[in-house]
């Protein structure tokens, strides 16, 4: 019980009535103005696929993985993409090692409908033999520190990785065209995955007053929201999601402001994304080195055979 | 909407709906609200919101499904479904969840457990004197875990926790009878909640939180009572020791008669079918019902069956007409 | 922790040491008594580092290693900002930063009697004193001052309240005063209450004073006299 | 596909801008301090409530306020294929997250402190729209349960498809793969406390379906209320006096 109490972080109520009247005055603790995001740093690591995303204190890495496995079912010419967070008690003392809890889930569930439900990924390109075998792509998250807006962090991170993801090559052959090739780097150029649109989360901080909002909260700001709002768009102007999950109650016409200022804000954030990106892949064009290796032929005829081809995918993915 | 859970034949029903209709022409047009419905009120006489009200933008609330009451410039909601709310004084009834440093946690349908501390409630021995270690070691052999006990309701604690006491000799365990749990609405606070029905040699306790306790007669000035005052310390630790093997004598103290224990199962049957129905129990009505059920020479489990429940609502919906007319 | 030594100050005083590096020889000093603080300890015969700082030696012969850590090691006669964790018959529990909670006596107020205990709210924001820092024991604090006067001990009031390290509390508290303190004294009018703990309180008229205030001591934190100047300058000019 | 024909009637025959049948019924489940079922159409979910009580882990005893837990469950029966459902997966975690923080806003839980709220809701039947039917029934329950509440939240869904803005999706239209708004309202304050959506749409189009949803809100509030006051009444009266 005292230990408990040792070893949470917890806030004065001076801070929180600080927070609070300043706001009112349109101020924030940072010097920020209420709209205003925190400094946003966007890197890659040597690898494709990854990235790392600071926001003021909040610190993101994101790793995309590409796996060929069996399709689902019902959906025999897709493939699929899956978002996994994972909050490591580093980054916070409340979070706790082992399952995730509620609020991984969450944060999880709202990329993942921002990114999948909105179809920002084709996941139809990713089909190699229809009903066979498909790409599964894995975009693992890792919060590595907490600051505030986790959400708006993470996000950027997955997008970024996803935007310098390749996969490699695979073209079919063998007489009846059941023959998988998976071609390694050195021999093909690995191919980015084909994406529509970037949707940016951005979220709003609602507090006791009705009037008083603010984008992109930080640590002390979340202690003393009342309610909180992400709002997922793109730069075409459209919601591709949003997630409020209970809270103070708003007025429809301030959800539809925060709606408006989002996507700006989300347009904003795309044309940083780009030009992070755009910077990474003419690096990585001069960086290019050459390999050797020679291709490897599977033949694909059934369940055995596909799971160990699958493996060999992972294999190469790898490498 | 809220039906009593019972499964009734077409005759039945029609009987039921019509006397409860009657009923329900009987009540007062009643005030009754809804979370949110805004009470109208007389702003110019000046307002004192009460439990169960807010304020949002100007007007007074209601944050509960009940009944408004007006007192004076006091305006509450009186809530009818609820946990029960606690009022210094009340006589509750209730079961021993934990015994812990110096008193005992009980659950008495609050909605946090209630306090009972050692130093207010009477010895065994009856002497006033501070406590000691002993008698703090000892707390077992007074009230147990699971141990169904009456006390008072003596206050709220700074830190908000409730407190109780039992310095009377009618305060304390029950034993040889029944306890039943009921809507604490249906339960008023009146000056009396102990009663001794004689004719059937029963105690019959009306806790204020909605547990009901009906049992064998216990006299309070009873002999053995004055015995056990008498014995020390020690012996009643023995006693309590030797409990599992009982000797005959003691088998034969503690023998309830058969007539006894079919009048505690009547009268608590008599409570079952009133808060199944939702009428407001008193003691008189729970004597008119197990009289009733006597008079049809009806068996005691007949009494939870739907013939009989819908008997009593009839009986009931006559009473109160007859009660409204001789007005 | 005495020892026969030198007089002779280490070659590593007002240098940077890390955990493991040996401080001082014993055997190469004559009869001398040297004392030990917070960061160092003896190893047969030699005295070595076990905290990353600053070397640091008083005359005649005392010796210590001063860094700058998020956490607080708890030591008798520092001022801290404690947070109220919750409340005990006799004692209020402190966060005050430290490797335990700590206890508040209830009656360790000026002129405390059992009749006029304080209620503090969780969370209330309080400069205290500690009184005994024992390993083992959790610290114990007090809101009066060696003579049992108040002297400016207790509760702080609204106000902006932000952690940093022991060692910007350090800087914070030095004499000659500071160079962010000594502009932005001249410049507003603000009250600051400085826990050893590393905690910092800011009060003023305006929030965004507190917050100006705020902000460029945070940032101070790595920065020379000569750059604090320039920060604090640019902090005004752009708020002015 | 036609999820509207040139009619202007949706594949179960109803007009876009109208609900489902709605019902709900007060005292369900007898051991509860509340309880309630609320159907929409062929969704039906039960929901009771437990407390304030004792709370069970005192390690996470607040002492200012009421803590609440909620706890959403799909039963194996209620979808068309009857499969085992693993306990606490994703998508129950979060939907039992923001059923807690939906109903979290609208109870007066400083009103008791060192206590606990249970909420458990169960879909007995799932035909789109449970998020909201759980909503609903869990209002009901705590309403019954007498716990104060600064507001009832109700809450609808709306969706879009064949360009056209559909009032209360079911489970065929839901899985069409259009957008699926869902908002929970305080009907009282008129503000938005719960709000979820995903799949793609335009921002004025969105303000088009959200406004439909805040309406489908109020009639289910409307409803609600009078199942209430219904219920009150009839305690009332037959108490007596």
């Amino acid at each position: 019980m005292e230990q408990r109490l040792a070893n949470t972080w917890r806030m004065s109520v001076n801070d929180k009535k600080f927070i609070e009247s300043s706001l009112l005055s349109d101020l924030r603790v940072d010097g920020r103005r209420p709209f205003d995001y925190r400094k946003l740093s966007i890197k890659f690591g040597r690898e494709d696929g990854s990235s790392e995303v600071q926001l003021g204190e909040t610190h993101v890495m994101g790793f995309v993985t590409g796996q060929l496995v069996p399709p689902y079912r019902d959906r025999p010419n897709e493939g699929s993409l899956a978002i996994y967070t994972e909050f490591s008690p580093m980054a916070d003392p409340s979070f706790e090692a082992g399952r995730p809890g509620e609020n991984a889930v969450e944060l999880g569930r709202i990329i993942d409908r921002g990114l999948r439900e909105s179809r920002a990924i084709d996941t139809e390109s990713l089909c190699i033999l229809s009903g066979k075998l498909v790409w599964s792509i894995r975009v693992d998250l890792h919060i590595l520190d907490n600051g505030g807006n986790l959400v708006d962090a993470a996000n950027i991170a997955a997008l970024a990785a996803l935007l310098t993801f390749r996969r490699p090559e695979c073209t079919l052959s063998g007489d009846d065209g059941q023959e998988v090739i998976v071609h390694s780097a050195e021999e093909r150029e690995p191919l980015p995955l084909i994406v529509h649109h970037l949707p940016v989360a951005v979220t709003f901080a609602f507090f006791s007053n009705d009037n008083v909002v603010v984008i992109d909260p930080t640590h002390k700001e979340e202690a003393v929201m009342k309610g909180r709002l992400t709002a997922t768009l793109n730069t075409n102007g459209d919601v591709c999601a949003i997630q409020k999950g209970g809270g103070i109650g708003v007025l429809q016409s301030v959800v539809l402001q925060c709606l408006r200022i989002a996507s700006v804000k989300a347009a904003d954030m795309t044309s940083k994304i780009k030009d992070a990106v755009e910077s990474y892949n003419t690096v990585r064009a001069f960086r290019k080195v050459k390999r050797h290796s020679a291709p490897i032929a599977v033949s694909v005829d059934g369940s055995v055979a596909i799971k160990k081809q699958s493996q060999d995918g992972a294999q190469k993915i790898e490498l | 909407m809220r039906g009593p859970q019972l499964s009734l034949n077409q005759t039945q029903k029609l009987r039921l709906e019509a006397a409860l209709e009657k009923l329900e022409s009987f009540s007062s047009k009643a005030n009754s609200v809804t979370v949110a419905d805004t009470i109208p009120v007389n702003y110019e006489d000046g307002v004192l919101k009460g439990h169960g009200t807010s304020e949002i933008d100007g007007s007074v609330v209601a944050t509960v499904c009940g009944v408004v009451e007006r007192v004076n410039k006091l305006v509450y909601v009186r809530a009818l479904r609820a946990r029960y709310k606690p009022e210094i004084g009340d006589i509750i009834v209730g079961r021993v969840n934990e015994v812990a440093p110096k008193r005992w946690r009980l659950e008495i349908n609050f909605s946090q457990d209630a306090v009972l501390m050692l130093s207010s409630m009477n010895l065994p021995d009856g002497i006033q004197r501070r406590r000691t270690a002993v008698d703090e070691l000892n707390m077992r052999c007074i009230f147990e875990e699971g141990d169904v006990i009456c006390a008072e309701v003596r206050g709220f604690q700074h830190d908000g926790s409730l407190h109780l006491q039992a310095r009377s000799q009618k305060y304390g365990k029950l034993e040889r009878g029944q306890m039943l749990t009921v809507p604490p609405y249906l339960v008023k606070r009146r000056k009396q909640h102990f009663h001794h029905l004689d004719q059937y040699g029963i105690d019959l306790i009306l806790g204020c939180n909605g547990f009901i306790w009906v049992g064998e007669h216990v006299n309070t000035k009873d002999p053995t009572e004055e015995e056990q005052a008498s014995k020390s310390e020690q012996e009643q630790v023995a006693t309590k020791l030797n409990r599992n093997a009982a000797s005959l004598e003691e088998q034969e103290r503690t023998y309830t008669p058969l007539e006894t224990r079919q009048n505690i199962c009547r009268m608590a049957n008599a409570a079952r079918v009133l808060s199944t129905l939702g009428f407001s129990i008193t003691v008189e009505l729970l004597i008119e019902i197990v009289n009733l059920s006597i008079s049809l020479k009806s068996d005691i489990r007949e009494m939870l069956g739907s013939e009989f429940c819908v008997l009593v609502a009839e009986v009931e919906a006559e009473r109160r007409s007859a009660k409204i007319k001789k007005k | 922790m005495e020892k026969k030594a030198a007089a002779l100050p280490s070659k590593f005083v007002d240098q940077l040491v890390v955990p493991g590096d040996v401080v001082l020889d014993l055997t190469t000093l004559a009869n001398s008594t040297i004392k030990l603080g917070g960061g160092l300890r003896q190893e047969c015969d030699t005295i070595t580092a076990m905290k990353a700082g600053v070397l640091r030696f008083a005359k005649p012969n005392k010796y210590w290693v001063e860094s700058s850590q998020k956490r607080y090691v708890p030591c008798a006669e520092d001022h801290v900002l404690g947070i109220v964790v919750d409340t005990k018959a006799d004692n209020f529990l402190v966060d005050i930063k430290g490797p335990a909670i700590a206890f508040l006596p209830v009656l360790a107020f000026e002129g405390g009697t059992r009749r006029n205990i304080p209620k503090f709210e969780v969370g209330t924001l309080l400069y205290v004193r500690v009184v005994k820092a024992n390993t083992g024991m959790n610290p114990e604090l007090s809101c009066m001052d060696a003579n049992g006067k108040a002297s400016g001990f207790g509760i702080l009031k609204d106000g902006y309240m932000f952690e940093s390290s022991t060692g910007l509390s350090r800087m914070l508290l030095s004499s000659p005063t500071c160079p962010v303190l000594e502009i932005l004294g001249k410049k507003l009018s603000f009250e600051i209450a400085v826990g050893l703990n590393g905690r910092v309180w800011v009060n003023g008229a305006s929030p965004s004073s507190v917050i100006l205030v705020a902000n460029a001591i945070m940032n101070s934190e790595t920065l020379s006299g000569a750059q604090q100047r320039i920060m604090v300058e640019k902090l005004l000019q752009r708020v002015q | 596909m036609e999820y509207v024909s040139p009619e202007g009637l949706r594949l179960d025959g109803r007009r876009p801008m109208e609900m489902r049948q709605i019902r709900a019924e007060v005292g369900a489940v007898s051991k509860a301090d509340g309880s309630a079922v609320f159907e929409m159409g062929n969704t039906k979910v039960i929901a009771a409530v437990y407390g304030p009580r004792e709370v069970q882990n005192r390690s996470q005893q607040l002492n200012d306020q009421a803590l609440v837990r909620c706890e959403y469950t799909m039963s194996n029966f209620s979808t068309g294929d009857r499969m085992r459902r693993p306990k606490g997966d994703r998508r129950s975690t979060e939907i039992s997250l923001v059923i807690r923080q939906t109903m979290e806003a609208c109870i007066l839980t400083h009103l008791m402190p060192r206590s606990q709220i249970d909420i458990f809701v169960q879909v007995l039947q799932a035909d789109g729209g449970t998020r909201s039917a759980c909503i609903n029934a869990a209002t009901l329950a705590l309403a019954d349960a007498g716990i104060p509440m600064s507001d009832l939240v109700t809450s609808c869904s709306a969706g879009y498809l064949n360009s056209t803005p559909l009032l209360d999706l079911n489970y065929v239209e839901d899985s069409a793969g259009g957008p699926d708004v869902t908002v929970g309202i305080l009907p009282k304050l008129d503000k938005v406390t719960l709000l979820q959506m995903d799949a793609k749409l335009p921002i004025d189009t969105f303000e088009n379906v959200m406004q439909l949803a805040t309406e489908g809100c109020k009639a289910i509030a409307n409803y609600i209320r009078e199942v209430l006051q219904e219920n009150t009444k009839q305690l009332e009266s037959r108490r007596g006096t």
